[in-house]
């Protein structure tokens, strides 16, 4: 455990710049995002809340060139690109933790995904908990928390003018390992903090049977009413930390076959050459997003494949909740229909 | 480390060896592929096994799923029969023998074989879709691998006899002592002395006994739908009827999320499953 | 503002317990905070949740399209709702004799970024009065003059006053200036051509291709965006400035004479892209070249649905 | 190596009466020239143009028939709107309006194709390397760094 005065993070920032390219949250515009950090940035830890643009984005760009190709030849010429070892500073612990619920996704034994794992291989990340949670976040709800380790290698907590750094992995250890030792006295005092903030987080829906009652009402009407003023727009699961569904595209006009965050609130993404779409309206595809994260994610790793970020929350443009369309799944009465 | 990591994005260099039409409308055209490289070649043949397919990859036009239609005893080639529906099969379509084009491959589960082991295999396709159940048989016909199975049946239709693929081949599994095959197609025609009907209404007048046996269906999304229930009417438990699903696929490798059917990747945990596990499959599909 | 739901509200009960109608798009309180959400009532139990005020920053004109034409829907809509419900009818996209539109004239929709960006994120409660709205923010009140805080593209509209309403609930207010929403586009347009470049490509970069703009807006209905073709594709697919660019450029022209600068576009985006300095351009040129006002009644054709001999003498060289 | 302005031509197929100016054309253009090749410049869709613009071409060239005399009666009129417009809009985010012409042929036109190419170039020349919204390459660093 050790304690860095936060005027001086700016000094310990620069001392790291020539071993990593480093990434903490800016201001870009009006909000904030992961942007590499030089020896002039201003980093941006205001907002209590999450960056707007999710932080997967730097393990899974947007769009990312996977190979450039000769169309003539018909034949792949590489290009993937080399990473240099990434320090990502000021990852809220909720955005943390779906990196490491991804890494069940792309980080797998026989079949893993190259272009995550050299990105995540390459990265330490030292989190920033959560003194202060938006009244949208509910981390603690889905089995996270305002300073939650999951996937990180050192944690942050803010003590007044202090930063407290907990160490988790060596990586992280190597990082931080000169700096001065905590008192016994903070280390306390970081222990009721963290457990104040955490305390004051009530749980906002019931995920005890959450499950095994979504599984039920797959069939049923519930659907139906909180789709209906669903935009189908990519909103909620482009800023999600934790959907990682892409499309694989060849882009023609450059030779290169990218790879783009895609989801499954469009209509084309289930589109069938055919002509059939097994997700033909947005019933369907609201459906298909809620039962992902909080059904089959259980069934693959156990765990509910949400944060708690409030990202989708915060942003859609009809203010659909997620909390409150759990909370009407809760209640809702199933019919007894259970379909598949 | 990540430069050693394969890339299962890459595609393996191919290059079409034959290319020849399968149907009188030309609609399905066969391609057998071979490898560039003696390495890919013996990696995918370790892996490979009936009932799994490959990602055909064209760059500039992108890639599509295809079943593999080739035992791997038949020789150091792969084999795919490419129905005409859209852009990118229409671009096949065009190519000839020597043209390149990328594969990935072998992808997912493909038949359980070992689970077959010593039991009576009733093989039963439609269409185009017929063609991993080709491969199937071909790989049963193999001398070391038959004993595996004790009866051999094969129910297999199509709209018409210009559309019966591997006409020749097929034709002389009417001489082999060792397997039962039932042609059939939708509409009488001169000359035709197989069964003429719907796949569903063959499979009940084949009437094949459910006694330690499996039955394996694939082929269009309505014959499969009307045969898996006549198959259970005969006896069949949901445990022993296999399918091969279709779904919209990119990766292949259960990353991209599009093929998701409940907590099933339909590229990774499938293409195959039993009528069993889709029971427990929500209604996506 | 009480009182516009309240009359909304015995509207609403009526349409319904009378079936006049089968649906009543309206709007219902918030799940998430400062958030009404589009609503559809069948019944009058269901209308009990009908909320309304400067908050609905959503254009209802959008749901229309979601039914079949043969059913009888009723609509709250204001002065850029009704334009839009006026162009969709323009395009045969419901019947008119099925709709019935429940006017209430607009003082401009809030815009709870510019809330959000003074307060933070914290907004707990919400109060409006003709010019004022108070919010409170972690315990503590903030007062705003309306006009501060409404949405860009409500301190230029020119029509708060539904047009073509079966019913117009609340007084008329006066109409808005024109030369207001003229002298964006010509500040606009009188930066260096560099500038005006820089600003576009800024504000395209930004773009995460969600297409928010385009579902929350009730002109983008075709079922296959240009976008989403897959052969030929005319735009990059990913978000390099080229298939960002393509898609702002793009989807701001085919708004070209359909667009009523409701905003909804812009106020849906999540990323704060400014969008409307495109279509304002348009709907000017449409002005000033066409004499064409976007949904000022439901029968008169856009410019670019026809064209006129004398077009050849206007453009020719 | 230093070349000429890149052009792309869209040319009405219906525009050049000439078989000789046809025959140029179709087979005789510089390679500076990429032509694109319609039934009617009616067919021509904005997309067209900014994927041209976007591609890098340093001038776009559109030849039709005259209005009035259009192979399909009103084709090209029917486009006209519409492509006058979305220059206004490409001038209004900062493009040069310059960097495309129309050049519409009728029946005594013989050889004016040439002419009016070449007098493009010349006048793009004057204007330089298009810069402004040529914008192909990897996708920004945005992609990269959330």
């Amino acid at each position: 455990m050790y304690i860095l005065n936060k005027k001086e993070y700016k000094q310990i920032i620069a001392k790291w710049l020539d071993k990593f390219d480093v990434f903490a949250p800016q201001k870009a515009g009006e909000f904030s995002q992961f942007l590499p950090v030089d020896a002039d940035s201003e980093l941006d830890f205001t907002e209590p809340h999450n960056t707007r643009y999710p932080p997967k984005a730097l393990f899974l760009p947007q769009s990312e060139t996977m190979m450039r190709y000769n169309r003539r030849l018909n034949r792949s010429e590489g290009g993937q690109e080399e990473i240099k070892p990434r320090l990502i500073w000021g990852i809220r612990p909720c955005d943390a933790k779906a990196s490491s619920l991804l890494d069940t996704v792309f980080y797998t034994e026989d079949d893993g995904d190259p272009y995550w794992i050299a990105k995540r291989d390459a990265s330490v990340l030292v989190g920033m908990g959560c003194t202060e949670p938006c009244q949208t976040c509910f981390c603690t709800t889905v089995g996270g928390g305002p300073f939650n380790t999951d996937g990180l290698d050192a944690l942050v907590t803010e003590l007044g003018d202090e930063y407290y750094i907990e160490t988790l992995t060596d990586k992280g250890e190597r990082l931080f390992a000169e700096l001065p030792i905590a008192s016994e006295e903070q280390q306390e005092q970081v222990q009721t903090l963290q457990s104040k903030v955490k305390g004051a987080m009530e749980p906002v829906f019931e995920t005890d049977n959450l499950k095994e009652h979504l599984d039920d009402i797959f069939g049923s009407d519930y659907w139906d009413t909180i789709a209906e003023s669903c935009l189908g727009c990519g909103v909620c699961t482009f800023l999600c930390p934790t959907c990682f569904c892409f499309d694989i595209v060849d882009e023609v006009q450059r030779s290169e076959r990218v790879r783009n965050w895609d989801t499954c609130m469009f209509r084309i993404y289930s589109q069938e050459a055919s002509g059939h779409n097994p997700r033909p309206t947005r019933k369907e595809r609201t459906r298909q997003r809620i039962m992902h994260k909080y059904s089959y994610w259980l069934d693959h790793i156990g765990e509910i494949g949400c944060t708690g970020c409030g990202r989708c929350v915060r942003y859609c443009p009809v203010g659909l909740d997620i909390r409150a369309m759990l909370n009407t799944a809760n209640a809702y009465e199933s019919e007894g229909i259970h379909v598949g | 480390m990540s430069g050693n990591i394969p890339n299962p994005y890459e595609p393996i260099p191919m290059r079409i060896l034959r290319a020849y039409y399968e149907s009188n409308d030309r609609s399905l055209k066969t391609f057998e592929l071979s490898f560039d490289n003696h390495k890919d070649c013996d990696e995918f043949f370790s892996k490979y096994n009936p009932g799994q397919f490959c990602q055909l990859s064209i760059f500039g036009k992108g890639e599509a799923p295809f079943g593999i239609a080739s035992a791997a005893w038949e020789g150091n080639f792969v084999r795919f029969t490419v129905q005409k529906v859209g852009t990118f099969t229409e671009y096949i379509h065009t190519l000839q023998a020597g043209d390149a084009l990328g594969m990935r491959g072998p992808l997912g589960n493909g038949f359980p074989l070992t689970e077959w082991k010593r039991k009576n295999l009733v093989i039963i396709g439609g269409g185009c879709a017929f063609s991993t159940l080709y491969a199937l048989t071909k790989h049963i016909q193999h001398p070391q691998n038959r004993p595996e199975i004790e009866e051999l049946i094969v129910i297999y239709g199509a709209r018409n006899s210009g559309l019966c693929m591997y006409k020749h081949d097929i034709e002389s599994w009417y001489q082999e002592e060792d397997i039962q095959l039932h042609q059939a197609i939708d509409v009488p025609e001169d000359g035709w002395f197989h069964h003429v009907g719907y796949v569903p209404d063959v499979v009940k007048e084949v009437a094949p006994s459910p006694d330690n046996a499996v039955a394996v269906v694939c082929g269009p999304p309505i014959m499969t739908k009307y045969t898996l229930p006549t198959l259970v009417e005969l006896g069949f438990a949901p445990e022993t009827i296999f399918t091969s699903l279709e779904k919209r696929m990119k990766c292949g490798l259960g990353k991209c999320g599009r093929c998701n059917i409940g907590s099933k990747y339909i590229c990774k945990d499938g293409p195959v499953f039993s009528m069993a596990e889709l029971q427990e499959l929500p209604d996506d599909i | 503002m009480p009182e516009i739901k309240v009359e909304l509200k015995k509207e609403i009960d009526r349409l319904l317990n009378e079936d006049v109608v089968d649906v009543v798009i309206a709007f219902k309180k918030a799940d998430a905070p400062l958030r009404p959400q589009p609503a559809f009532f069948r019944n009058v139990d269901e209308a009990a949740e009908l909320e309304y005020n400067g908050l609905c920053q959503n254009n209802l004109a959008n749901y229309l399209t979601r039914y079949p034409q043969d059913t009888r829907i009723g609509i709250v809509v204001r002065g850029c709702e009704s334009r839009s419900v006026n162009a969709l009818l323009v395009e045969k996209q419901h019947h008119s004799e099925n709709l019935y539109l429940i006017g209430v004239p607009c003082r401009g929709i809030i815009d709870i970024k510019k809330i959000i960006k003074q307060t933070g994120e914290e907004v707990t409660a919400f109060a409006e009065d003709e010019d004022e709205v108070t919010v409170r923010v972690k315990g503590r009140e903030v007062k705003f003059n309306r006009k501060d805080i409404l949405h860009d593209s409500c301190l230029r509209c020119v029509h708060p006053n539904p047009i073509n309403t079966d019913i117009l609930l609340g007084e008329p207010l006066p109409e808005g200036d024109p030369t207001v929403a003229r002298q964006a586009v010509e500040s606009f347009a009188s930066l260096g051509q560099e500038e005006r470049y820089a600003w576009f490509r800024q504000e395209a970069e930004r773009c995460i291709r969600c297409y928010a703009c385009r579902e929350a807006c009730p002109m983008c209905y075709c079922t296959e965006c240009f976008v989403d073709h897959a052969t030929p594709r005319w735009t990059e697919s990913d978000i390099s400035p080229a298939g960002t660019q393509a898609w702002h450029i793009i989807r701001a022209f085919h708004q070209a004479g359909r667009c009523t600068s409701c905003g909804a576009c812009e106020r849906a985006c999540p990323m704060d892209i400014k969008m409307t300095y495109l279509t304002e351009k348009l709907n000017e040129d449409m002005l000033e070249g066409y004499q064409f006002e976007v949904g000022m009644d439901d029968t008169t054709q856009p410019p670019f649905a026809s064209f006129d001999l004398d077009d050849k003498n206007r453009f020719v060289l | 190596m230093e070349t000429g302005p890149k052009i792309a031509l869209f040319q009405c197929q219906w525009c050049l009466y000439s078989e000789a100016d046809q025959h140029w054309v179709d087979h005789e253009l510089p390679p500076s020239i990429h032509l694109v090749k319609l039934p009617c410049t009616g067919r021509i869709n904005p997309l067209h143009i900014l994927n041209a613009v976007q591609g890098g071409a340093d001038g776009i060239m559109i030849s039709g028939c005259q209005p009035e005399k259009c192979h399909f009666i009103e084709g090209n009129l029917s486009a006209l709107r519409q492509h006058d417009e979305f220059l206004n809009l490409l001038e209004y985010i900062g493009y040069e309006r310059d960097r495309v012409r129309f050049t519409w042929l009728d029946l005594q036109d013989r050889g004016r194709i040439q002419r009016d190419l070449a007098a493009f170039e010349a006048d793009l020349s004057q204007l330089g390397k298009a810069d402004i919204l040529v914008t192909r390459g990897i996708p920004s660093m945005r992609g990269q760094h959330a």
